[in-house]
């Protein structure tokens, strides 16, 4: 028996054994983001089991979905991942145009690539920022706040709204861009580029961060794509996909003629289209510091788009185009179409019986999925990984209850 | 202080004055270590949680070593009788170390008694009982 | 504080290479790079004390004792005319009435003690230092070769850096040996080599010495015995390390009899703090036997009086009975009495005596010089430690720092045994073939002629000898090393003609040659070799004249510088002159690495410059004068065993007849002697071959080594071996025979027994134990397990016990 | 003060040494507490400067000056929340003993020679003993709150602070092995002179070791990154989870006198203490003894000059806190054992060896500090002060004791 | 009324305060002690020691052992209670925090205690007689002697007027095997709370074993293929 015991490499000395303890993250904790309930089994600090309870925000949008148009749906998907509704309103719009082969004019196209790009900044923003805060430092969080902010304050003047867009919608965008706006925006980007690197010196290369990133929380690509993760998540295993690149055609259309290259490390390093920070040698593909440092690199690259999109929309001289009507019947099929969001990849599905509203609608979420696997990547960790952990995978709470 | 103020003893009053205005002695000390001993003692025989017996142990030794400090202490002392002198610091010193290992040594054979038997119980403790 | 510091540098690497050794880089690789920075933070901190001392004690150009004081406006005469060889000195010729100026005159030294051992009684053992101007210079000569070495070495046990397949060790097998390489381990060794070296030089007693003695001993186990798979290198360190101890067995009846005698192992005079504030100085040895009272002259002390006549003491102190110190001052009155009657010398006879058989030992003279050669079994920068500046140095340095408690006679044994030494060594290497092996002889030889320098009252030139000897001969053998390397065998008949592979090592080697022989041109300028040959020289002869009946002492000397030009260019010649001999040698013979080569170089420059001395009188002769011992300068008689000896004083040597036929006879010796050589191995005029052949008998004798390992082995190894297996005959015939007897009978007397036992016996103590079972299962019921009871029951036990004692004896315990 | 009292006013011997030693402790309240408002508010605008924020700017008309006395308020009027499972006697009495154990670590600590508490032999001990005390607070408070983070806290925070005593003791040996004295004073008053003094400059192990000192003292006080027993995004609030209102600022009080007191401690212990970079008093002639009254005004500016070195120390630790992430506790422990402690026996080794190669120091040749010629007055608490011209009255029968007890804090 | 009976007594005046403090310490030390006998749980009696011991610092202040306090303190107070207080916490769970005595325990101990407090008690007054204390000025207590002690210099007797033949040694010896026990008592410690235990593992260890079996798996089929083709070979 002893033989046994001292064979199996499951057993594993323990300085002091102590009493196992349940203990309740969430829903009100600083650092779940959002209402997430976290059930940790510990034993001291060491976490045995991690399982995370939702549903606190659910709001039945869903639900809610199949009793109004498809454009009357639009603020709800506002609501899910509100941190980049831009990219949500988007999703949902191509979606239902995929069900009836709408296609939009080509600078609204444009248009949309630039908005939903900068969606994509303001979200990454907020992962990063509160990144820094479950990592305990409080700075970056505002320094990145203060930069989202300018980008708030830019889509407040295209639509009015800072936080609840309805700005992209089906069949276009409800608005043309103000006047001026694009010079505004570029003074933005000039402004923020500089200020990237400052995030690099107070997170991704601080000794401390890394050390408290580095070989944590570790997810073998086979892991990722068991469990469906899908962007910065599945790309900071070193998965290589992207579905503005593999997507379907028509939201791959949108990107057609920009030049990206996806965030992924292949053949050991990252795309070298800017000069990034070096990788900490401590640090393993797939570990926190790699999801979050995607993260940094996508808002690069969609500085990059924002930019193109820029060009090639002032460049556009057609007419942006009409959104559908509020009440335009939709053809009677189903269409399913995932786009890649901040979050990653959300797939919006709806089947139509012919009339304006659809028979049900459903929306598969990134962030749930990615929630899936935090049991898995928790096991074992210590009490101060969760919050590492958790924040790495950047969920939105609103995206996973709807 | 209530028990005199509801009118008991008053002879207890020069008592209290006398300890009040007289200098400290060493026996004064050695009245504090015997409590603290006895204390620890009766901890020791008393408490059945093994933590508690450690404690009691602690009190004894320190209950040793206040008796140890007012022998050495120069102040306690009157003119020309003899002292422990700096032995007696020494001896507090060293007391206040062994205890801090038997603390350790202890505690650790406590935890590993919880491992195996799930209670510090020391009266569960009797696995080697005759 | 500073030598401290450098003493203890290499213990510092030794213990950081113990610990993380392997993990020093790729196998260790840099524990070459701790211990070389140990030896060097030793070497400048050495010579950061060095260049103290100077400043403290400027060399003065007088090397005679106190007449500077007389002299003061003669110094840059002096110093003209040492730099002129010593040509004049007739100015100091005559000096009759120095007496009271050597009186007064006690060499510079500073001692004391950084930690006390232990303190029980008289017995005080302290790790403590006595500091002198010879101290301070073989610090420096040590740390310096030793750094040398460290560098080296690092080049040449790259080898060990990596699996070495040793083809020297024949496995079973059939195959060789593989073994992980030791390079940490061999940097371990060297650095607690130098660290026990430095301890003997820095020691403050003998004890102390004692200690690191037996260090340096079991290091040159660990050194010789490095490749300790082969089995002539494991039997060359036992064999090393046996011999040591037999004469570290002299050197503790030596400690012991001083010890005894005197109660103090301190070389200078202890200062100790009272506890009372007062400082209670207890005298060394060297005051002891030296006393100031007595002008520093040599005589046997008090204590070592008393003890030798202890009877008479016992009686006396018998007399008084009951008044010690009555008893004390009538023993303290008739010391002197006794002293004259010549008791206790021979206890300082022995003391001397014994010392020197430590010294024997580990500097390797006659009878017991027969490990250093077999200590080649080491690499080579071990040898070149061991030989040059570490291990035999020790002896040597022992013999001049113990000078003043010498007598005489000991110093006549010292200088039989060293001319001994001097002749044999110098004619086995006559005819040793094996590189190493010339060099290791010539090692013994020189060890001898420094014994035999100290021994005739040289003890400058002596000490000098060995400050330049260590310089040329740790050149000689990093050369013969390099020359080993290039070569891959030992063999000299192999080689020939490598002054064309190998111009350095050539160049470097034929400057240590020079240097070994004193080659220089007479009275003008020469190598260090010459200062300190003729030094020895002049001092033989002076000695010679002195004690006409021990001249041969002088002849030895002069007969040996002959021998040692002639096997050192015959080495030279073989090596490197002429034409390759083997041509599978010379084709890769290559010039050795930098890292080799570069403290040739350095040590080839210092070979030729140490004997110097500056103009103002810089020089190490003058350094080492400066720390001669009080009252060893003027010419002093005694002795009892070999009749009347006298040693005469040092600088008598320099006076101008005895020096310039000293100098003369080392220039024409040397002369012949690589003239011989050449005219046998370079012009080959005279077939080598054929005078080997016609002295064969002798040539045999010589290539034997003198038959001593043999010798050794007919009246030390085979008696031992034939006293035990008599021993176990005697056993197995007789003993166990009568035992088997005893047993036989006995197991007749047991069956008796059994049977009163069963019957009788075992009824009882079954009976006893089934009380004592039930007796046990009633007061099993006592022991709960409960600690809580237990804890009470002792405080009812204590209570109890403290009332009944209480009212027992109540005045006991109560008070 | 004492003196005063007695001789000037007239009051009774015991109602003088009372009456002093009540103004002290109420004096080294007044640095906690009035510190802890001070430091409090700086931390505010230093956070809010850092993080691009103006922080409070109307409180108290300009710069939010009052912020940190209107957030008092607040607090006194909150209501005092205790937990339904809380052990409620621990629970109340934690905080306080946190507070106390902070602040009688100030007792020993001198703000300017003859400016302390009580000045005790083994001071440096004491301070360091009595401040290690302040995790018992925490402990209990963790434990008492019956909550699972709290008690989290509590277990990090003593692990924590148990692990730190160990580099901090040997961080704070070195000084005390070149001035020869535990005694504050003694080690302050040798470092007096040009700055070539400060032992931070002493020699280049001191240097090392000044820095793991902060190190240290960072972790043992709890502050960012080692602030893991109130780790916000892991534990809630930690061991303080269940607090509000004045038990709460109690805690916040014991964490600022703490900040205060490893500051002034590196600054009595590396910096010179009460000495500033050149010896203006000297140099303009105010040795001591040149008047009762200047030598108060020399030691006043001293005091600030202590002051100021403390909290540039307290302003470092807040720079610090509001710009690193915080470690992993096992990250805190490598910290400490693996790093800060080998570094420090190292250092001390070091230093030892620097001051057997080189007693008289190498740097410290150039100006002999003050203390060294005036040797005589740094002798033990019962030596003569030159300030004080008469020993120390004695009082009552056992008068040698006074001077043990009684505490001079105005000369 | 206490005090006014007690002014009337003695004046304020006459109160020694050296003595008030030790009364107050030793109240503090000794109400402790005995709350740590009476008290259930077990972290209130860690509580109550520690306050216990911190009291008994302070007397160790009074009585002129400063050193020895301040360890006392550090070592004691901070270090051995730290330690007994995770220890409770270790085993933090409700039944075995407070485990109940009987009451016949209580008073059996109770009155065995009271027996010993008598005798300890009685030893402490007949022992000592009541002295009273010097009043001369004393050497001012310092922690020097006490360290050159344990480096093995005795530097108060010579100080004290000890002749010097009767100066004793020092504490380095015992002083070195404290501090060697206490290296042993901290490798013990740790070795002995050390328990074996299945542990889940990490997510990193699954990812990294999760090739270990799959390859031997793919081994033991490819040997045991090549065993029957060898096998069919024979």
């Amino acid at each position: 028996m002893a033989q046994l015991i001292d064979d199996d490499p499951r057993i594993i000395e323990f300085d002091v054994r102590t009493d196992e303890m349940l203990v309740n993250m969430g829903p009100q904790h600083p650092s779940t983001h959002g209402v997430l309930r976290l059930v940790l089994r510990t034993d001291g600090e060491i976490v045995s089991e991690v399982e995370p309870h939702i549903g606190y925000l659910h709001r039945c949008a869903e639900k809610i979905g199949e009793n109004l148009t498809a454009r009357q749906w639009i603020p709800y998907t506002d609501r899910m991942d509100y941190l980049a509704a831009m990219n949500m309103n988007l999703g949902w719009s191509l979606a239902v145009e995929k069900l009836m082969q709408y296609q939009v004019s080509e600078r609204a196209r444009h248009l949309r690539v630039l908005i939903a790009e900068m969606g994509r900044i303001a979200s990454h923003l907020v992962g990063m920022g509160a990144y820094g805060l479950d990592l305990g430092t409080f700075s970056p969080f505002l320094y990145a706040f203060r930069e989202r902010e300018k980008i708030l304050d830019l889509f407040e003047e295209a639509c009015g709204a800072r936080l609840t867009y309805s700005y992209i919608t089906v069949g276009g965008l409800t608005a043309d861009l103000p006047p001026g706006w694009l010079r505004k925006c570029e003074e933005f980007l000039d402004q923020f580029e500089p200020v990237i690197q400052e995030y690099h010196a107070l997170l991704t290369t601080n000794a401390i961060f890394v050390k408290r990133t580095a070989a944590i929380g570790v997810m073998s690509p086979e892991l990722a794509i068991e469990y469906g993760c899908s962007g910065p998540v599945l790309r900071g295993s070193g998965v290589d996909q992207d579905m503005r690149r593999d997507g379907e055609s028509i939201y791959t259309a949108m990107y057609d003629g920009y030049a990206f290259e996806v965030a992924v490390m292949k053949n050991g390093h990252y795309p070298r289209d800017h000069a990034y920070p070096p990788v900490p040698s401590d640090t393993v593909i797939g570990d926190c510091w790699h999801r979050f440092f995607v993260r940094m690199l996508e808002v690069v690259q969609s500085m990059d788009l924002v930019r193109q999109a820029i060009d090639r929309y002032s460049a556009c001289k057609g007419p942006l185009g009409e959104p559908v009507k509020l009440t335009e019947k939709i053809p009677a099929g189903d269409a399913y179409l995932e786009t890649e969001c901040p979050k990653g990849q959300m797939g919006f599905y709806l089947v139509s019986d012919g009339s304006a509203i659809p028979w049900r609608v459903r929306a598969r979420s990134s962030s749930f999925s990615n929630l899936a696997v935090t049991h898995e990547l928790c096991r074992g960790c210590l009490i101060a990984d969760v919050p590492a952990i958790v924040g790495s995978l950047d969920i939105v709470m609103g995206e996973i209850d709807r | 202080m209530s028990l005199l103020a509801a009118g008991l003893p008053v002879a207890a009053v020069p008592l209290v004055a006398g300890l009040l205005s007289s200098p400290v002695g060493v026996a004064h000390y050695l009245v504090v270590g015997a409590i603290l001993f006895t204390a620890g003692v009766v901890c020791m025989a008393l408490k059945r949680n093994a933590l508690g017996v450690l404690m009691g142990i602690e009190l004894v030794l320190n209950g040793a070593n206040v008796n140890f400090v007012a022998f050495s202490s120069p102040y306690l002392r009157g003119e020309g009788a003899a002292s422990l002198g700096l032995d007696g610091q020494i001896i507090a010193l060293f007391v206040i170390l062994l205890a801090a290992a038997e603390a350790a040594v202890a505690l650790a054979i406590t935890l590993n008694f919880y491992n195996n038997h799930a209670t510090v119980d020391i009266d569960r403790a009797e696995d080697l009982k005759g | 504080m500073l030598l401290g510091l450098a003493w203890l540098a290499p213990l510092v690497s030794f213990v950081a290479i113990l610990f993380f050794g392997p993990r020093m880089g790729h196998h260790g690789k840099n524990a070459a790079w701790v211990a070389t920075a140990a030896i060097v933070t030793s070497l400048v901190l050495s010579l950061a004390a060095f260049g103290t001392w100077l400043s403290a004690h400027p060399v003065k150009a007088v090397s005679h004792g106190a007449h500077h004081g007389a002299h003061a406006d003669g110094h840059a005469a002096d110093a003209h005319a040492e730099q002129g060889g010593h040509a004049e000195h007739a100015e100091h010729a005559d000096h009759g009435d120095h007496a009271e100026h050597h009186a007064a005159r006690v060499p510079a030294a500073y001692s004391g003690d950084w930690y006390t051992l232990y303190q029980g009684g008289d017995l005080r053992l302290t790790i403590g230092w006595y500091i002198d101007a010879l101290t301070v210079l073989m610090f420096v000569v040590v740390t310096f070769i030793a750094t040398c070495i460290h560098v080296y070495a690092s080049g040449y046990m790259h080898d060990e850096l990596h699996d070495v397949t040793d083809h020297e060790v024949h496995l079973s097998d059939g195959g060789h040996l593989h073994r992980p390489g030791r390079f940490p381990r061999f940097f371990q060794a060297l650095s607690l080599f130098c660290f026990s070296m430095l301890g003997i030089l820095i020691a403050g007693n003998l004890a102390m010495v004692f200690i690191f003695w037996e260090l340096v001993g079991i290091c040159s186990w660990f050194l010789i015995g490095f490749y300790f798979e082969r089995k002539s290198a494991s039997t060359a360190a036992n064999k090393a390390f046996i011999v040591n101890r037999v004469g570290d067995f002299g050197m503790l009846i030596g400690l012991m009899a001083l010890w005894g005698a005197l109660g103090t192992l301190h070389f200078a005079d202890s200062t100790v703090a009272a506890a009372d504030g007062s400082a209670v100085t207890t005298p060394g040895l060297f005051s002891l036997v030296r006393p100031a009272a007595n002008g520093h002259a040599l005589q046997v002390p008090d204590g070592m009086v008393a003890f030798a006549n202890a009877d008479e003491v016992g009686r006396i102190a018998a007399e008084h009975n009951g008044r010690p110190r009555d008893a004390a001052d009538e023993v303290a009155a008739r010391i002197d009495g006794w002293r004259s009657q010549g008791i206790g010398r021979w206890l300082l006879f022995i003391a001397g005596v014994g010392i020197f058989c430590g010294c024997v030992g580990k500097s390797a003279q006659f009878p017991l010089f027969v490990w250093l050669p077999d200590a080649m079994e080491g690499p080579t920068p071990v040898s070149a430690l061991v030989h040059s500046a570490t291990m035999v140095a020790a002896g040597v340095y022992l013999v001049g720092r113990f000078y003043p408690v010498l007598t005489p006679d000991v110093l006549l044994v010292i200088a039989i045994i060293g001319g001994i030494t001097l002749f044999i060594a110098a004619t086995i290497a006559l005819v040793a073939n094996d590189i190493k092996r010339v060099l290791a002889y010539s090692t013994v030889s020189q060890l001898g002629y420094m014994m035999l320098a100290l021994g005739v009252g040289g003890w400058s030139a002596g000490l000098f000898h060995l400050v330049t000897h260590a310089f040329f001969k740790s050149l000689l053998f990093l050369c013969s090393g390099s020359v080993i390397h290039a070569c891959h065998t030992n063999d000299m008949r192999k080689m020939g003609g490598l002054a064309r592979v190998m111009p350095w090592t050539a160049g470097t080697m034929l400057v240590g040659c020079l240097a070994i022989i004193g080659a220089g041109i007479p009275f003008v300028i020469g190598l260090s070799g010459y200062y300190s040959k003729d030094a020895i020289l002049a001092q033989a002869l002076s000695y010679s004249q002195a004690n006409p009946s021990w001249s041969i002492l002088y002849y030895a000397v002069a007969g040996g510088a002959f021998l040692t030009a002639f096997y050192m260019f015959r080495l030279w010649f073989m090596t490197f002159a002429g034409t390759p001999r083997d041509h599978h040698v010379t084709e890769h013979a290559h010039e050795s690495p930098t890292v080799m080569v570069a403290p040739l170089v350095v040590l080839s420059v210092l070979a030729v410059v140490a004997g110097w001395t500056l103009p103002g009188g810089f020089g190490i002769a003058n350094l080492i004068e400066q720390a001669r011992p009080a009252g060893t300068d003027t010419t002093s008689t005694g002795g009892f065993l070999f009749g009347t000896v006298t040693v005469p004083a040092e600088h008598l040597s320099h006076e101008g007849s005895v020096h310039v036929t000293a100098t003369l006879t080392a220039f024409a010796t040397a002369a012949a002697g690589v003239l011989l050589a050449a005219a046998m191995y370079l012009w080959r005029i005279v077939s080598p071959t054929v005078v080997a052949y016609t002295f064969r008998p002798i040539y045999s004798f010589l290539a034997h080594r003198w038959y001593f390992d043999e010798l050794y082995d007919a009246i030390f190894v085979r008696p031992a071996f034939a006293v035990a297996s008599l021993a176990s005959g005697t056993d197995r015939g007789v003993i166990d025979k009568l035992i088997d007897g005893i047993a036989w009978s006995a197991r007749q007397l047991a069956g008796l027994d059994a049977w009163i036992d069963r019957n009788l016996v075992d009824g009882l103590v079954n009976a006893t134990a089934t009380a004592t079972w039930n007796a046990g299962l009633e007061l099993k019921k006592l022991q709960t397990g409960r600690l809580r009871q237990y804890v009470m029951f002792i405080v009812v036990g204590t209570v109890a016990l403290f009332v009944l004692a209480s009212m027992l004896f109540r005045a006991a315990l109560a008070g | 003060m004492a003196d005063f009292l007695i001789n000037t006013v007239g009051l009774p011997e015991w109602l003088a040494w009372t009456i002093t030693a009540f103004v002290a402790a109420a004096l080294i309240l007044n640095v906690i507490a009035g510190g802890a408002l001070v430091f409090i508010w700086a931390e505010r605008k230093i956070a809010a400067r850092i993080q691009d924020r103006l922080g409070p700017t109307r409180t108290g008309g300009r710069f939010g000056w009052l912020q940190s006395l209107a957030d008092g308020i607040k607090l006194l009027a909150k209501e005092d929340l205790m937990p339904e499972g809380a052990d409620g006697m621990l629970f109340r009495l934690a905080p306080y003993i946190s507070f106390c154990a902070s602040f009688c670590a100030f007792i020993a600590l001198p703000f300017a020679f003859d400016f302390v508490g009580q000045r005790l032999n083994v001071g440096v001990f004491f301070v360091v003993a009595v401040l290690g005390l302040e995790v018992f607070g925490v402990i209990l408070a963790g434990y008492a709150s019956a909550s699972k983070w709290s008690l989290f806290g509590a277990m990090r925070e003593a692990a924590q602070v148990v692990s730190y005593e160990v580099p901090l003791g040997m961080c704070v040996v070195v000084p005390v092995m070149l001035a020869g004295s535990m005694d504050l004073v003694t080690i302050a008053e040798k470092q007096a002179g040009w700055i070539t003094n400060w032992y931070l400059f002493h020699d280049p192990f001191t240097f090392v070791i000044f820095w793991v000192y902060v190190t240290c003292a960072v972790a043992s006080v709890n502050r960012a990154p080692f602030d893991l027993a109130e780790a916000e995004s892991e534990l809630v609030a930690g061991f303080h989870t269940e607090y509000s209102g004045l038990r709460w600022s109690f805690f916040f009080m014991a964490e600022y006198g703490s900040m205060f007191l490893v500051s002034a401690l590196a600054a009595l212990l590396f910096l010179g203490g009460w000495n500033g970079p050149i010896p203006v008093a000297t140099l303009a002639g105010l040795s001591e003894g040149t008047g009762d009254t200047a030598n108060y005004f020399v030691r006043l500016i001293g005091c600030g000059n202590l002051l100021l070195k403390a909290t540039l120390g307290v302003l470092l630790m807040m720079w610090v806190r509001w710009t690193l992430p915080r470690l992993r506790i096992d990250q805190v422990m490598t910290t400490c054992l693996k790093y800060c402690t080998p570094i420090a026996a190292a250092m001390f080794a070091g230093a030892m060896l620097w001051q057997l190669a080189f007693p008289g120091g190498v740097v410290r040749g150039l100006s002999r500090p003050a203390g060294e010629i005036r040797e005589g007055w740094l002798e033990g608490p019962g030596g003569l002060s030159p300030g004080r011209r008469e020993p120390v009255p004695q009082v009552g029968a056992a008068g040698g004791m006074e001077s043990q007890e009684v505490v001079q804090v105005v000369p | 009324m206490m005090t006014t009976v007690l002014a009337s007594v003695m004046p304020v005046a006459a109160i020694n305060w050296h003595s008030v403090l030790f009364l107050l310490f030793a109240a503090v030390a000794c109400a402790c002690a005995v709350a740590v006998v009476l008290a259930e749980n077990v972290v209130r009696m860690a509580f109550y020691l520690v306050l216990s011991l911190a009291a008994t610092a302070g007397l160790f202040f009074l009585a002129g052992a400063e050193f020895v306090g301040a360890m006392q303190l550090m070592i004691y107070v901070g270090g051995t209670l730290v330690l007994l207080v995770f220890g409770v916490m270790l085993t933090a769970q409700a039944p075995f925090v407070a485990i109940k005595t009987s009451s016949s325990d209580r008073v059996l101990a109770g009155m065995v205690g009271a027996a010993l407090l008598a005798v300890l008690l009685q030893a402490a007054f007949r022992v000592e007689p009541w002295r009273r204390p010097a009043t001369a000025a004393v050497a001012a207590p310092a922690a020097t002697p006490i360290g050159m002690a344990l480096l093995g210099v005795r530097a108060d007797e010579p100080a004290a007027g000890v002749p010097a033949a009767a100066v004793r040694s020092g504490y380095l010896l015992p002083f070195e095997i404290v501090s060697i026990h206490l290296l042993v008592v901290l490798v013990g410690a740790a070795y002995l709370a050390r328990a074996k235990r299945r542990r889940t593992p990490r997510a990193i260890d699954v990812a990294a074993s999760s090739v270990g079996p799959v390859v031997t798996a793919r081994q033991a089929a490819r040997s045991s293929a090549s065993a029957l083709v060898s096998g069919g070979g024979r």
